[in-house]
C-alpha cells in the first residue's frame, strides 16, 4: 500500500503519521508539499492534523482551497482513498468532500486527552479490522471538534450508515458525558457516501505503538492496507 | 523624517540610562548620541541585555562537564547525548507582558524561547512552563490563569511541539507580579550547530519573517514619541504571537540549515534588531551596516527608532554564505515568508545605520558591548530561621490532612492545564504531564531525556541558599526517580529588586546555593536567565530560581512510573527522615503558618541515595517510584495511588524517629518511596550502599490506609484532588 | 472603498461562545440580557471604487473563502 | 431592544488572522485586496427598551467582559 500525505503551512501530525503509516504497510509515504499541482499515483492520500494556516478565519478554510487539494478532491471522484485526520478531517468539511462541519468545542477549550470511541461499522476499508462495536482508547487534541450537521444530514448520514465512529463510555455506551466537545449525537467520524473517505477528529496515529501507551489505533491502517494490498 | 528631539536629561531618564551610564556613552561615541543611538544604549545596557547586575555573580556559576558542547553565552547551551546528537535547551521568563496581556504575553514567551532553541539547529521536541500566581482569592488571580494557560497552549499546540511538563505555585507574593517561565528543549545533529557569530567581511545580513511594526516598544520610547505627533498609530503596542508565522520559521530555518547556506543566525529576541545585529557582529568582531529602509515594515512612518527597538516576534536575522541568496531564497518562498536583504558585514568593526543612503546612526560595536556596565551592588545576606521543632506544630488526624492537602492549590491535579496543552503531538511522549519527569523518546532511537523544572520557592524566601541547593536537587531527584541520568540544567532566576540589598542578598545566595548543588551533584548550568524587579509597589515575589533539568535513559524500556502497579508489591522508603515540618506545606495549609528554617539539602547523601535508586531501576529491581517533595511520604504514597489505580497501606515503623505527623507530613529531603517485589534484597543491597531503607507497607485494595488506622477510598481521594482546579476556574 | 463582511452562525447552529458570554454576563450581574449571538467581522480595504463591483467581488470571496455556508450566513456593508 | 458589539483590535496591534486572510484572497486570485482586518461581532438582545441606558449597560459589558481594552476597541450599535 503506498500513500501520500499531502503537507500544508501549520501541518504538524505529518511526520507522525508517515511514521505509522510506514510501520504497517512496510513504505515510506510520499510527502507532497500543498503547492504540488500533482499527486504520485498512490493507493491512499492522508491529509494529516495539525493547524493548516494557524486554524484562522475557520479550522481548513484556507487549506481547502490548496492546489494539492484540488487534485485530491479529483482523485477522491474517481474512488481513491482519502483518509483526513484531526485538522485533516476539518479540511475534509471544508473541501464539501464530507458532510457537516466542525466548530468550537463545547469547552471553548483546547482539548488533549484519551478518549473511548466506539467502532460503528466494520464494513470499510478503513475499519474492517475492528469488530462493530468495538470500544478503541484513542487521544484527541483539538480546539474545534464539535461535529455540527442538520437533521436532514444527520438522518442521511444514519440511514446510509456513514458514522464511522461515535465517542462513548468504557462499556461502550454513548452518552453526553462520553462526548468531550459536544459534537451531534457523538459523531467522532463520518464517511462520505461511498465509504471512501473518512475524516475523524481522534488520532488513530497517536496510539498505534506500544511504548506510547497503546495500539487500539493501529488496526485503522492495518484495515487500509488489508483492503490495498 | 521625523524632527530631532533634543536629549534633555528627562529624555536620557525615561531611557534608563543612570547619568554615569550616560557619561560613558559619549565618551564611546565621542560626542552626544542622538535619540537612535541613545535608544540603542539603552537596550543594549538595560538589565535584560546586559545582565549588569546578575553578571558578577553568574560567572561563579559551575558551567563546564566532558558532556557540555556549549555552555552560558549563546542563545541556548548544548550538551551531548551520543550517537553523534545534541540536546539544545534554555529557560526564559515572560513575566511582565504575561500580567498586562496573560494570552499574548505567555504565548510570545513560549515563542521567544523556541526561537533561541532553533536558532541553534535543533529541532524543538518539548516544552515545558514554571508558572507563579498571586492568591486564589486575589481578584485578578483566575483570569490571569486563564489567560496564561490559554496562551501557552495557544502558542505551543499551533507550532506542534509538545508541551509534556510545568509546575505551578499560588502565593500573595505574586500578586501584582505573576511569572511565566517557559523551557524548550530541542535536538540537533552535533555536526549541525549554528552560533550567532557573523564572520565574513561583504556577506549579507538577511531579515526572516514577521514584517517590523511598533510593538513593545519599550516605555522610555514613549516619552521620545511624543516628539512624533501623538497619533493612535504612532503608540507604541502589546507583542502579539502568530504561532502560525513561527512554524513556518522552524521548518524554513531547518530546511536551510540542512545546506550549507548559513554562515550565522539569530532570533531577534528582546530589544530586536537592535540585540541580534550587535550580538552577531560582536561575537564575530566585525562591523555591520544596516539599510533600514529596506526592513519589511507592517506600518507606514516608522522611524529607525521605532525599527532598531520594535519587539515584534517571529523574526530571525542572518548571515549568509557569498552567492547563497538563491537557495536561501528558494527556501523562503516555499514556506511564503518574508525575507530582505537589509546589510552587509564590514571590517569597521562599527554598526552603521543608514535610511535612504543618509547615515542616521553610528556605533562603534566592541567598546559599547564590552564598555557595558557591570555593578556589585550592595547585599546583606537573609538571617537564618531557627529549626522548628516537630512538636511545635500540632497534629491532625492523617487522613484529614491528606485530603486538605491533595485539594490544596499547589498540590491538587494540574489535569485542567495539562488538558489545554497537546503533549503527545510528534509521537514519542513516552511518560505524560502526572509524574515527575517527562519523558520523550530522541525520536527514530531506543533512547529518551527526561525533563523538568523545579523550585520551591518558600524555601528560597526563608534560606536563599538551602532553597538554591533544594531547586536543583529537587530536579535531579525528579530526573532519576524515571530512570534517567541528569545531565544539565537551564536557570531562571526571578527575583525582585537588586538595588535593594536584602533582595540582591537573597539573589546572591540562591545563586551560591544552586552552584554549590550543581558542583556535588556534576549537573552544570548550560543556560538561563536573569528577571528582576519583579515587584509592585515595594511588595517583592518570593525569590524563584526556576530551575530546569534534564537527562538521558538509555533504554526506554527502562524509565521508570510512579504509579503502583502490583497488588502485594512491598513499599520501601529511601533516605534519611527526620520529620521536618518547617516551611512545609502541612504547616502552611492545615495551621496557615510560614515559619522556620526549610529543609536542608545534604548533597553527599541527595548524590548517594540518588544513584542507588537509579541503579536499582536500571536493573529492573523496582516496580514503581517516585521521590518525596511537597506533603512527604504521605502524599507522596496517595500520587503513587492514584496514577497506578491501586491502594496501599502504610505502617509507621517502631519505634518512630519523630512525631507520627512529622514522619507522616514532614519534608526531609533526599527520599524517594519505591514500590518493589523483592524487598529483602532491596533492603540488603541499600545497606551495602550505605542508604537509610526501611519497609513502610504494600500496594493492594482500592483504599488508602494510614498508620493509626485511618482510611480513604482512592474514589474519594481522587475526587477531592482532580475537583479543586476545574472548580476554582469555573468561578466557584 | 472598504467593506465590512458581518458573518453570523445560522439559526439553528449551536453557538457555543454566544451561549458562554450569556452566562458570563449572567454571572457578572447584567441581567436583562436576552440571547447572544457571536459572529466575525471582517473588514476588507478594496482596491475598487465602484459599488456594484466591489459589492460582487465581496460576494465572491464569501462564497469562496469568507464563509461556509454549511454553518455561516453573512451581510455585506460597503463604506465609501 | 438589539444591540451589536463591533470588537477590532487596536490600530498597530498585529492581526495575524487579517494577515492570513489577505493571503489566501491573493492566491485564489482576489488581487486589489489592500489591508484586511478580522474582528468580532458580537449580538445581544436587551429587555431594556431605553437607548441611552441600553447603551450604558452595554458599554459596561464590554468594558467588564467582552472586550480586551490592552489590544482590542470596540463600537456599539443599537438596533430597535
Ligand atoms: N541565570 C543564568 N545562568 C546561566 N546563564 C544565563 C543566565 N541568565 C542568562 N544566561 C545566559 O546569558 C545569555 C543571554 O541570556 P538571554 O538574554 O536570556 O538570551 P537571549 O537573548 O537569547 O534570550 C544566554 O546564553 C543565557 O543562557
Ligand atoms: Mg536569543
Amino acid at each position: 500500500m503506498q500513500a501520500a500525505v499531502i503537507v500544508f503551512p501549520g501541518s504538524n501530525c505529518d511526520r507522525d503519521v508517515a511514521v505509522t503509516l510506514e510501520q504497517v504497510s512496510g513504505r515510506k509515504p510520499h510527502m507532497v508539499w500543498h503547492k504540488e499541482t500533482e499527486i504520485p499515483k498512490v493507493d491512499l492520500i492522508v491529509l494529516p492534523g495539525g493547524f493548516s494556516y494557524g486554524d484562522y478565519l475557520r479550522c481548513g478554510a484556507m487549506a481547502a482551497h490548496s492546489p494539492a487539494m484540488r487534485e485530491t478532491v479529483a482523485r477522491a471522484d474517481k474512488g481513491v482513498p482519502v483518509l483526513g485526520i484531526c485538522n485533516g478531517f476539518q479540511i475534509l468539511t471544508e473541501a464539501k468532500l464530507l458532510p457537516g462541519a466542525l466548530l468550537s468545542n463545547k469547552t471553548l477549550t483546547y482539548i488533549c486527552k484519551d478518549v473511548t470511541i466506539r467502532v460503528e461499522t466494520s464494513q470499510s476499508l478503513f475499519t474492517n479490522a475492528y469488530e462493530e462495536g468495538q470500544t478503541l482508547r484513542i487521544p484527541v487534541a483539538h480546539h474545534d471538534g464539535c461535529y455540527s450537521i442538520d437533521e436532514d444530514g444527520r438522518r442521511e448520514l444514519e440511514d446510509q450508515g456513514q458514522i464511522a465512529f461515535r465517542y462513548c463510555a468504557p462499556d461502550g455506551s454513548v452518552t453526553p458525558e462520553a462526548n468531550p466537545n459536544g459534537s451531534l449525537s457523538n459523531i467522532a467520524g463520518v464517511f462520505n457516501r461511498s465509504k471512501t473517505v473518512l475524516g475523524l477528529m481522534p488520532h488513530p496515529e497517536r496510539l498505534a505503538d506500544p511504548l506510547l501507551g497503546g495500539v487500539d489505533g493501529r488496526a485503522l491502517f492495518e484495515s487500509i492496507c488489508g483492503a490495498l494490498v | 523624517m521625523q524632527q530631532e528631539p533634543a536629549i534633555t536629561d528627562q529624555v536620557i531618564a525615561d531611557h534608563g540610562l543612570s547619568p554615569d551610564e550616560f557619561g560613558l556613552a559619549v565618551q564611546i561615541l565621542g560626542r552626544r548620541p542622538n535619540l537612535l543611538e541613545l535608544g540603542i544604549f539603552s537596550v543594549m545596557w538595560s538589565e535584560h541585555c546586559s545582565y549588569k547586575s546578575s553578571k558578577k555573580w553568574l560567572k561563579t556559576l559551575p558551567t563546564e562537564a566532558p558532556h557540555v558542547i556549549q555552555g552560558p553565552g549563546e542563545n541556548a547551551g548544548v550538551i551531548d547525548i551520543g550517537d553523534g546528537l545534541a540536546a539544545i535547551f534554555k529557560i526564559e521568563s515572560h513575566n511582565h507582558p504575561s500580567f498586562i496581556e496573560p494570552y499574548q504575553g505567555a504565548a510570545t514567551g513560549v515563542g521567544g524561547i523556541l526561537r533561541d532553541v532553533f536558532t541553534m539547529g535543533a529541532r524543538p521536541i518539548a516544552n515545558l512552563n514554571a508558572l507563579r500566581f498571586g492568591s486564589p482569592d486575589h481578584p485578578k488571580t483566575r483570569h490571569l490563569v486563564a489567560g496564561v494557560v490559554h496562551g501557552i497552549g495557544g502558542y505551543g499546540n499551533c507550532v506542534g511541539v509538545p508541551t509534556v511538563a510545568g509546575e505551578v505555585n499560588f502565593h500573595p507574593a505574586y500578586n501584582g507580579n505573576i511569572l511565566v517561565n517557559a523551557m524548550t528543549v530541542g535536538l540537533a545533529q552535533q555536526d549541525k550547530i549554528f552560533y550567532a557569530r557573523a564572520a565574513g567581511v561583504g556577506n549579507a545580513v538577511v531579515y526572516l519573517g514577521s514584517k517590523t511594526g511598533r510593538d513593545g516598544i519599550h516605555g522610555a520610547t514613549m516619552a521620545s514619541a511624543e516628539f512624533d505627533e501623538k497619533s493612535e498609530e504612532k503608540r507604541p503596542t502589546v507583542q502579539v504571537g502568530d504561532p502560525f508565522v513561527e512554524k513556518l520559521l522552524i521548518e524554513a530555518c531547518l530546511e536551510l540549515m540542512a545546506t550549507d547556506a548559513i554562515q550565522s543566525i539569530q532570533d531577534m529576541g528582546a530589544a530586536g534588531l537592535t540585540s541580534s545585529s550587535f550580538e552577531m557582529a560582536s561575537k564575530g568582531g566585525c562591523g555591520v551596516e544596516l539599510w533600514l529602509d529596506q526592513v519589511p515594515c507592517r506600518e507606514t512612518g516608522m522611524t529607525p527608532y521605532e525599527m532598531m527597538l520594535s519587539e515584534s516576534q517571529e523574526r530571525m536575522l542572518m548571515i549568509l554564505q557569498p552567492g547563497r541568496e538563491d537557495v536561501a531564497r528558494r527556501i523562503f518562498e516555499k514556506w511564503d515568508l518574508d525575507f530582505a536583504i537589509i546589510g552587509k558585514l564590514t571590517d569597521s568593526g562599527r554598526m552603521v545605520l543608514k535610511m535612504h543612503g543618509e547615515t542616521v546612526g553610528e556605533l562603534p560595536i566592541d567598546p559599547l558591548a564590552q564598555a557595558s556596565p557591570e555593578y556589585d551592588r550592595p547585599w546583606t545576606p537573609t538571617p537564618k530561621l531557627p529549626l522548628l521543632a516537630a512538636d511545635a506544630v500540632p497534629a491532625v488526624a492523617p487522613v484529614e490532612a491528606l485530603k486538605t492537602l491533595m485539594a490544596s492549590p499547589d498540590l491538587c491535579s494540574r489535569r485542567w492545564i495539562w488538558e489545554q496543552y497537546d503533549h503527545m503531538v510528534m509521537a514519542d511522549t513516552l511518560q505524560r504531564p502526572g509524574g515527575d519527569a517527562a519523558v520523550i523518546r530522541i525520536h527514530g532511537t531506543n533512547r529518551a531525556l527526561a525533563m523538568t523544572v523545579d523550585c520551591t520557592p518558600r524555601y528560597v524566601q526563608a534560606d536563599p541558599f538551602e532553597g538554591g541547593k533544594q531547586a536543583v536537587a529537587e530536579t535531579w531527584r525528579n530526573l532519576t526517580a524515571t530512570g534517567a541520568r541528569p545531565l544539565a540544567v537551564t536557570n531562571n532566576l526571578n527575583f525582585g529588586n537588586p538595588q535593594r540589598p536584602h533582595v540582591m542578598g537573597q539573589f546572591v545566595e540562591a545563586v551560591q546555593g544552586l552552584g554549590a548543588a550543581c558542583r556535588a551533584l556534576d549537573y552544570p548550568v548550560i543556560s538561563g536567565n536573569v528577571s528582576l524587579y519583579n515587584e509592585t509597589s515595594g511588595q517583592a515575589i518570593l525569590p524563584t530560581p526556576t530551575i530546569g533539568g534534564v537527562g538521558l535513559l538509555d533504554d526506554l524500556d527502562g524509565h521508570m512510573t510512579l504509579a503502583l502497579k502490583a497488588t502485594g508489591d512491598s513499599l520501601v522508603l529511601l533516605g534519611e527522615t527526620r520529620g521536618h515540618l518547617g516551611q512545609s506545606l502541612y504547616l502552611r495549609e492545615l495551621h496557615g503558618r510560614e515559619e522556620g528554617a526549610p529543609p536542608p539539602v545534604d548533597l553527599a547523601a541527595e548524590r548517594l541515595v540518588g544513584n542507588f535508586v537509579r541503579g536499582q531501576i536500571g536493573d529492573k529491581k523496582l516496580n514503581a517510584c517516585h521521590d518525596l517533595s511537597d506533603g512527604g511520604l504521605v502524599v507522596a504514597l496517595a500520587e503513587m495511588a492514584l496514577a497506578g489505580g491501586l491502594g496501599a497501606t502504610l505502617e509507621a515503623p517502631e519505634p518512630l524517629p519523630c512525631p507520627l505527623h512529622a514522619w507522616l507530613f514532614g519534608e526531609d529531603q533526599g527520599r524517594y518511596l519505591v514500590a518493589t517485589a523483592a524487598p529483602e534484597a532491596l533492603l540488603a543491597a541499600a545497606q551495602a550502599a550505605g542508604v537509610a531503607a526501611i519497609q513502610v507497607g504494600r500496594a493492594g485494595g482500592d483504599t488508602l490506609t494510614l498508620p493509626g488506622g485511618g482510611t480513604i477510598s482512592l474514589a474519594e481521594l481522587r475526587q477531592v484532588h482532580e475537583a479543586w482546579l476545574p472548580g476554582y476556574m469555573n468561578g466557584h | 472603498m472598504k467593506a465590512r463582511v458581518h458573518v453570523h452562525l445560522k439559526n439553528g447552529v449551536l453557538d457555543v461562545q454566544g451561549v458562554a458570554i450569556k452566562h458570563a454576563l449572567g454571572t457578572l450581574g447584567f441581567d436583562g440580557v436576552g440571547d447572544v449571538r457571536a459572529g466575525k467581522l471582517i473588514e476588507l480595504t478594496l482596491d475598487e471604487s465602484d459599488p456594484a463591483k466591489a459589492r460582487a467581488s465581496v460576494e465572491a470571496m464569501c462564497k469562496k473563502l469568507l464563509v461556509n455556508d454549511v454553518i455561516e450566513s453573512y451581510a455585506i456593508d460597503l463604506v465609501a
